[in-house]
């Protein structure tokens, strides 16, 4: 059996690597061949034709990110037309069903934003930056909009490039231009979380609040000695286990689960930090 | 005597605070060879250079047929007439030799939008206009950069005599040619002022010069020492002068009077 | 007349295969290239990437690669780059989906005024680079960030602060121009090749392909009147002397300011042109659109066989590149390698294509 | 002797005040563009931003930037291009996080070999460029992708599947060379200011500012030793020679094959130094480090006046290019503007800043 | 008489399917001044590049001071002891003149590390030797590419004269000088001469190789006419061989015996 996962991170993004992880631990345990494939960039054009790519090869199942329906609607309909199973994951709860999509695994971003805003209102922040290190990638945007609205709060996206260093010293800048910020979100844990740390530990404060968006092992040993709040974790690793074992099992038994399947958010606070970080070193979590 | 075709009066022409003319004044009948004369760096090429729109000089004013004109580009200066030979030959070596020869002026056939460059006929005239001047081109589409020195040369000067209507400027044209091809460009040179074209011709030989100029002025560091019309001074007069005036080593071998 | 311009027998000149006059020529040199690539996928991909659908499906992004690809081969030929290219689509997206979104013009205006809004940006980048002097490398690169920034503040704007406006396939559904610009053509002769049974059918009974990308056709067509126009033309002739030598080409009385401007027309104009079809396919627009896309268009030219320094290259060149790049980025889908090895291949695979390209031109045209 | 070598007044020569003199030089032009953003920020930023540890906090990427940004001016002057830079500081960055991690060497023997291994990948792109002949912009474009690639590859093979290798700093942290390449050097003398007051102190009373950042000083020692080289060495005339006309520089006997396989191997020894830095201070490496640096570098390079010609620019250009481009990314975050804008604003700045620059070089220098 | 310096038998060379050289026989002893003649595109160019390094010819053996040699690069050929003059000179426009002369060959001062290059002897002994060739530079950090062409060419020249320690090779090294220049020139070649450097002479000016050539080689269509020594020769045989035996053009003005 073939299964094949086209996704809009790629292999590189230390997120999607773990989503990667995940669908390659499925193939193993349930024994069917799995090819993970993404664009180059975030770039919904390209991916739109990697799944028409793959529905060419007439998988047993087809297992796709939906961050902008519009632009992969048609793909993904032309799969359904072609008698593929689709299950979505990661983002596009919203449409999965309507594309035709079996069902979906992951968390809505905006929501997920909303809650970690909400978690940081709560332990006192009151002016807020997001850090956004790819600024036009809706699924990103979507995290800060969320953050906003849960915050209640002022709140203004940093953009940034992919360099941590950049990352650093804008952290820097800001909180230094405007000494009333006293929450940093970031949307990536190595590549804004751990930096933000290094930042604020720089500037000598002990007042800011620091949370980002999914795990790395530098940023959960922050949170666990306190340096950071919380990390927001979705479990990516069950996006890409869980739809391929859905899609082995409906290929093979005809099986597969009623509805969607929450993967997360799940905020990971100094208590559990400790135990997360080993299997984030992993590229499990 | 009719009316010069151009007239220049005083041009100055500064590079940053290199001085290259310091105020020439220079005319062209039409039908005369005019031969601008000097020694190395004088400032012959930078002042043809104003002349066909290359350059725009410092201070001074160009007159063309009579009125007042300053040439924006040597576009300008080619649509007034005026061909130019530069000393740098302006060929693009990676272009084959009929695209330089008709570049920037290309004959087409066809109308509206399927008028197209007229490939063939443009080999054909240039491949003839090369072996008026003494070359026997393998193939019009070689790129012009494989091509000799002297071959590459006779390109430009076939180019500008073919497109020089009013005035043809030739900057050290001969210099990398051989004897038969300059035996021919000279013999082009008599032909096309006998048609009432201005001839401008920069050598270094004054057996060239003497051969076709009717008139000679000298430029030495940026400055005119004079013009004199054919007849009114020897070539060893005329050598010295562009010498600037200064002794010329002594040969152990003889080379003449003239180099 | 003719005699003389066939001077008979040089005795100078060995006689020369006709194999190895055609291939002396640069656009044919990326020829070798895609057979080779072809040749490599047969091998290694799934059989599924040389069926009609399978080509389809590479040959679309190739298409809309390429035409950004050929606009910036013409541009490199005349000697200038333009790295807004990416962004451009970004922004032409855009307007175009503000006109006929939120403005709801009908095709026939979003598109012209699409279609000039680019061309004037181009023309502006053209100026400051003619004005100022200045590299059009760092000029263009200004406007990629400019335009990039102005696509995301124009997004939020028009949309109430999301970076992604959507609705254009809505918008445009019922036009007239809507078939021209997205979708497949020859939709009916699919269909009836299918009904016949020589296409293959989905389970539905409908062709596996349902026609010919739109793109595909744009991209011979535009790859077509870029070629007539180099070679054929006195524009193309200007074109060439003015990357070769800009001075040179001015001193022999090449309009140098306007063929540089309108290249850079045609090359802001080629990426509306992608972003016009890629909108209306897709429906939506965002604020990464093109994102990278001014590299790949450069890799396209050079691949074909541009040169960087200007003066050198071929339409046709880079269409093949477009190829190229298109068979070796998707068609590595087809294969079983894993997608961490993805770049290392994708590195590999056009090193490859380029030296073999290069090593037929340097055997067919002897040493230089 | 004197006499000859100044032959006195020559009435060609106007004479030119000493200013003129100095501004006519590459390296200085890309100061006015520095002077020019420092004023803008100066009225719009925060003041925190010209404060000591505000310029510190600016320096520090314009400073890793910048190292990367010098070797691609000295390749680009010497006629080449170098994309796979970025690429180089992640693979450079896996290299020695393994070796420091993984193997468990000290840093005496695994920088040497980071080094090494840096400069040989660099003496290959070279290598296959002049064998082949084909543009370095292609060339290395393809080492880009194969090394992005190979860092994913290899990163997941030394660490069980993580794209992030951890533990750099604890297994470095009392090797006697850390100090050299991390952190804050001079510590004492800050320390020393902030006891007697000069510098502002935390509550701890320790410094706001440790130390100047270790890169700043090699940045500096960089741009002065590539400057000694290019104006002051036999090797540095090469370079120029190499890449004003490689062909008839080795019709005069310049070894052009030694000067570009150096020079490539240089630009890779950039790349690695900077990613040991950056390792060492992060304590970490991942799988998109150095993203796109290859393009700043060149950006970096043509601000301060290179030609992507060749054979023409400088590495106090670059230098100064490296600080616009870095107060231009950093300083607009001290601004109040909407940082929507960013981007609009970098390439704004950015255009200025080099208008600027040329538009002094041609007043004092003359038309050309 | 000694051996020949350079022993050249049977060079061909053919670019794709052009045939530049087809089996070229030319030797040079030293202290002797061997004059190079021929037509435009003859393959004078082709042939000393193949002397020089700068092409490997396609047939053919090079026997340098009596051992066969082939040389892979300029740079092999300038450690032998040859130096030479490009017709397209070889410099580099953007770099200053001192730094064209001494480009590959630059003299250091100081020693390990700090060995560096020695600018301000260079810049002397660069404004002596284009003074002694009869230029006043304006400074010697000038760029080469605003030069005019014939200060352009002394520099190649006087470069060239500095470095020659066994062969000096000058294609049309007089093309673009003024007559003092020339006179200059020649005398220099004269003065090499003496002191047993072999000189391979290229020009197409007829009186110039009569004054310092000692043995004369005319090339045509890619093979060697013939060699003739000093004396054996008149002026007007040489001419008539150098083209090609062809007809030259008669002008209306008098050319005198030889263009
Ligand atoms: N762009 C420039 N910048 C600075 N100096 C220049 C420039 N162009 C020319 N010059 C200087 O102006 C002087 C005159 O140069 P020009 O080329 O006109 O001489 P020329 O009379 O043509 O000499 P030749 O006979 O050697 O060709 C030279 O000394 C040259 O160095
Ligand atoms: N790289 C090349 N590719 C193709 N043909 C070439 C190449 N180089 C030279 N040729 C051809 O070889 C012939 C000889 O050229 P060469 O430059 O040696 O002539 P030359 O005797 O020096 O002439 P001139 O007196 O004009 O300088 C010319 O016809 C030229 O077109
Ligand atoms: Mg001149
Ligand atoms: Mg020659």
């Amino acid at each position: 059996q073939d299964i094949i996962v086209v996704a809009h991170g790629q292999a590189n993004d230390p997120f999607w690597s773990v989503v990667k992880n995940g669908v390659e631990k499925a193939a193993e345990h349930t024994g069917v061949s799995v090819d993970f494939r993404s664009p180059e960039t975030f770039d919904m054009v390209a991916m739109s034709q990697l799944i028409d790519a793959a529905v060419n090869q007439e998988p047993d199942g087809l297992v796709v990110s939906i961050p902008d329906a519009d632009a992969l609607g048609p793909s993904i309909e032309r799969a359904v037309a072609a008698g593929i199973p689709v299950i979505s994951m990661n983002s596009g709860s919203d449409v999965a069903a309507e594309l035709g999509a079996l069902l979906h695994v992951g968390q809505s971003e905006y929501d997920a934003g909303v809650a970690a805003g909400e978690k940081l209102a709560a332990m006192g922040g009151s002016k807020g930056i997001c850090v956004n290190q790819e600024v036009g990638n809706v699924s990103l945007d979507l995290r800060c909009q969320g953050f906003a609205d849960g915050f209640g709060q002022e709140v203004s996206v940093i953009p940034t490039q992919n360099d941590p260093t950049e990352v650093q010293a804008k952290v820097r800048a800001a909180l230094e231009a405007d000494e009333d910020v006293d929450t940093v979100l970031g949307l990536g844990a190595s590549l804004v979380g751990e930096p933000a740390v290094a930042a604020v530990e720089a500037l000598g404060r002990n007042d800011v609040l620091i949370a980002s968006f999914d795990l790395s092992a530098g940023f959960l040993e922050a949170v666990s000695e306190g340096k950071a709040s919380f990390a927001i974790d979705q479990q990516q690793f069950l996006q890409g286990y869980l739809p391929v074992v859905f899609l082995a099992m409906n290929a093979e038994y005809g099986l597969v689960p009623g509805g969607d399947v929450p993967s997360g958010p799940n905020l990971v606070t100094q208590d559990a930090a400790g135990l997360v970080i080993e299997l984030s070193a992993q590229g499990i979590r | 005597m009719t009316n010069p075709i151009i007239h220049m009066e005083g041009i100055k022409k500064h590079f940053g605070n290199v001085i290259a003319l310091n105020g020439v004044t220079f005319d062209v009948f039409p039908g005369e060879c005019h031969c601008l004369l000097g020694d190395n760096g004088a400032g012959k090429s930078t002042f043809i250079k104003t002349m066909s729109g290359v350059h725009k000089p410092t201070a001074g004013t160009i007159n063309f047929e009579g009125k007042p004109l300053s040439f924006n580009s040597p576009r300008d200066a080619m649509e007034a007439g005026i061909a130019t030979v530069f000393q740098d030959l302006a060929m693009i070596p990676l272009m084959s030799v009929t695209r330089n020869f008709f570049m920037g002026r290309e004959p087409t056939k066809g109308r509206g939008i399927l008028k197209r460059f007229d490939i063939d006929a443009a080999n054909e005239i240039c491949v003839e206009k090369m072996r008026d001047m003494g070359i026997n081109l393998r193939a019009p589409d070689q790129a012009v950069g494989t091509l000799s020195g002297g071959e590459r040369q006779t390109v430009a000067i076939a180019r500008a005599v073919h497109f020089g209507a009013k005035v043809l400027i030739l900057d050290e044209p001969t210099s990398a040619l051989g004897v038969r091809q300059t035996s021919n460009v000279l013999s082009t040179i008599a032909r096309v002022r006998e048609q009432g074209v201005g001839v401008v011709f920069i050598s270094h030989n004054v057996r060239h010069a003497m051969a076709v100029g009717d008139r000679f002025t000298v430029l030495n560091r940026g400055q005119t020492l004079g013009t004199a019309s054919k007849g009114n001074i020897t070539p060893a007069e005329l050598q010295d002068l562009m010498a600037g005036g200064q002794e010329l080593a002594t040969l152990e071998g003889s080379l003449g009077g003239t180099v | 007349m003719l005699a003389k311009a066939n001077p008979g027998i040089d005795e100078r000149i060995k006689s020369e295969p006709f194999m190895t006059r055609l291939m002396k020529r640069p656009e044919l040199g990326a020829i070798g290239g895609v057979i080779l690539v072809t040749i490599f996928f047969m091998i290694t991909a799934d059989s599924a990437m040389f069926t009609l659908s399978g080509i389809m499906n590479f040959m679309t992004p190739a298409a809309q690669l390429g035409i950004l690809g050929i606009a910036a081969a013409m541009l490199m030929i005349g000697g200038e780059f333009d790295l807004s290219i990416g962004s451009m689509v970004a922004f032409a997206g855009m307007i175009f989906g503000v006109f006929t979104v939120n403005v709801g013009l009908p095709l026939i205006f979003a598109i012209p005024l699409t279609l000039a809004f680019a061309a004037s940006i181009g023309a502006v980048n053209g100026m400051i680079v003619i004005r100022t002097g200045l590299p059009s490398f760092i000029v263009t690169l200004a406007s990629l960030f400019i335009l990039r920034g102005a696509s995301l503040v124009g997004l939020k704007l028009f949309t109430d602060g999301s970076t992604q406006l959507r609705g254009v396939r809505d918008a445009v559904e019922n036009d007239f121009l809507t078939p021209i610009f997205s979708g497949e053509a020859f939709g009916f002769v699919f269909r009836k090749l299918a009904d016949i049974g020589v296409l293959e059918t989905f389970k539905s009974g409908l062709p596996k392909v349902p026609g010919v990308p739109v793109e595909i056709l744009w991209f011979i067509a535009f790859a077509l009147v870029a070629t007539y126009i180099l070679l054929r033309t006195s524009a193309g002739n200007w074109i060439f002397a003015t990357g070769g030598d800009s001075n040179a080409a001015q001193n022999s009385g090449v309009p140098v300011r306007r063929v540089k401007i309108s290249l850079f027309m045609v090359t802001a104009m080629a990426a509306a042109l992608v972003a016009i079809i890629t909108v209306i396919d897709a429906g939506s627009t965002d604020a990464r659109r093109g994102f990278m896309k001014e590299f790949e268009a450069i890799i396209t030219a050079v691949i074909g066989g541009c040169l960087l320094t200007g003066g050198y290259g071929s339409a046709i060149g880079a269409f093949f590149g477009a190829i190229i790049f298109g068979m070796v980025t998707i068609g590595l889908t087809y294969t079983d390698f894993d997608q961490d090895w993805f770049q290392v291949f994708l590195g590999g695979m056009l090193l490859i294509a380029v030296v073999f390209n290069n090593a037929i031109r340097k055997r067919v045209t002897g040493e230089r």
